[in-house]
């Protein structure tokens, strides 16, 4: 049976129980859900943040989140997984990027969503930009982002 | 040959994308950010630090010792900040 | 400003969504959201399960689970969390527990809920028995949970 | 002292808690689980394999060598497979 993978780019917001309710509905090889959020804070560092305006790629953005669900269907048993990922202008407290993943297992549902949103933060072509009092201007990348990518990277 | 901009290195240059025809001495990413960075003032400014540009062809990651010979789109962009 | 910390252990299901929404509402220093969801599955090897019954030990369950969600606040810079266990008869595709947790920053919301689940699994007083063709019988501690929990402690 | 039993240790016990008084003998969580092993053949049944059983003191996870002493309530119960 094909595992249900659903990748999203929208403007829209999203709606973490039905997405979990997507995965779950019906089936009882299901032992575990994660979810994670990802939500605009109102400050970074000592400045407020008014709003972010998200940018990507059309077309690669989707590739390169399909290319890494592949890959964590293959490391990891999982029964299924949804990846949104919002465009456009954000404001704080709005959700920005969801995953969800489901597994009979929990260390699997676990793992593979922190693979998956530190590839998001590290290779999906998605640009932040920030109003602030100060004008906008475009979040610079966190080397941290790297490193926590590299480390589902096999040795 | 297609090229995009995205995120600041679009708003330098002014425009998201264009059709180039770089001359055959242009074989790799580093050339064609070299050569692209010749071609104005918004260019030079956008390539100023070619280390911190990102590429991709066809909608994949690669790096700049990339030959881009047949390339339909190459795209160049900041490290990105999603997620 | 106190964290929220919500620990409840219930007969009736709980709705993912509305925790979360409790731990997020009007707040605009929360980046990262984690939400675990374990559910009852219908089968544990080859034996199929008809239901699970929960019991636990009133006043030591809730000790046990404050006891590690403090451990969490002063581990990880959480800016809230949330805990709910259901107790009595569940049957496959039902929720079991839910562990939620908000911080600014992705991995400590990750690691926080982590943390939670491997605790609950080796030491809080619950304990399932399972209705299966065969009969009912008091499923087997996992030495694999012991050392999930393990892992956290600091050496 | 009050004792409670949970899962199958209740079950084979037959009850869910009691009020016992060990003898001053009985000094440890230890001491006790063979005093209760003693106390009849649901008991010994309950108690037949000591290194599987857990116990808490006044809802706190103790060991099986600290001391009785003081204990409000004592619990045991098998290892836990909650979550």
């Amino acid at each position: 049976m094909a595992i249900p993978v659903t990748i999203r780019i929208q403007e829209a917001d999203f709606d973490v129980a039905r997405e979990i309710a997507a995965l779950t509905k019906g089936r009882t090889d299901i032992g575990a859900v994660v979810s994670f959020s990802g939500i605009c804070r109102g400050s970074e560092g000592d400045e407020a943040i008014a709003a972010l305006t998200l940018e990507h790629y059309p077309g690669m953005a989707e590739a390169e989140i399909t290319r890494h669900a592949q890959t964590a269907l293959s490391r990891w048993p999982l029964t299924g997984l949804t990846v949104i990922h919002r465009v456009g202008r954000i404001t704080p407290g709005e959700n920005i990027v969801l995953v969800v993943t489901a597994s009979a297992h929990r260390q699997a549902a676990f793992e593979a969503a922190e693979f998956l949103m530190d590839y998001l933060k590290a290779n999906a072509p998605f640009w932040k930009r920030e109003e602030s009092a100060g004008g906008t201007s475009w979040i610079d990348a966190r080397e941290h982002d790297d490193q926590a990518a590299a480390r589902w990277t096999k040795s | 040959m297609k090229v995009k901009y995205f995120a600041w290195v679009r708003e330098r240059i002014g425009k998201a994308e264009e059709t180039i025809e770089p001359p055959a001495s242009v074989r790799t990413v580093e050339d064609l950010i070299g050569w692209l960075a010749r071609q104005g003032e918004t260019y030079a400014h956008a390539f100023e630090t070619p280390r911190v540009i990102r590429a991709a062809i066809d909608h994949a990651h690669v790096k700049s010792d990339t030959v881009i010979t047949g390339a339909r789109e190459i795209a160049f962009f900041p490290p990105m900040t999603g997620g």
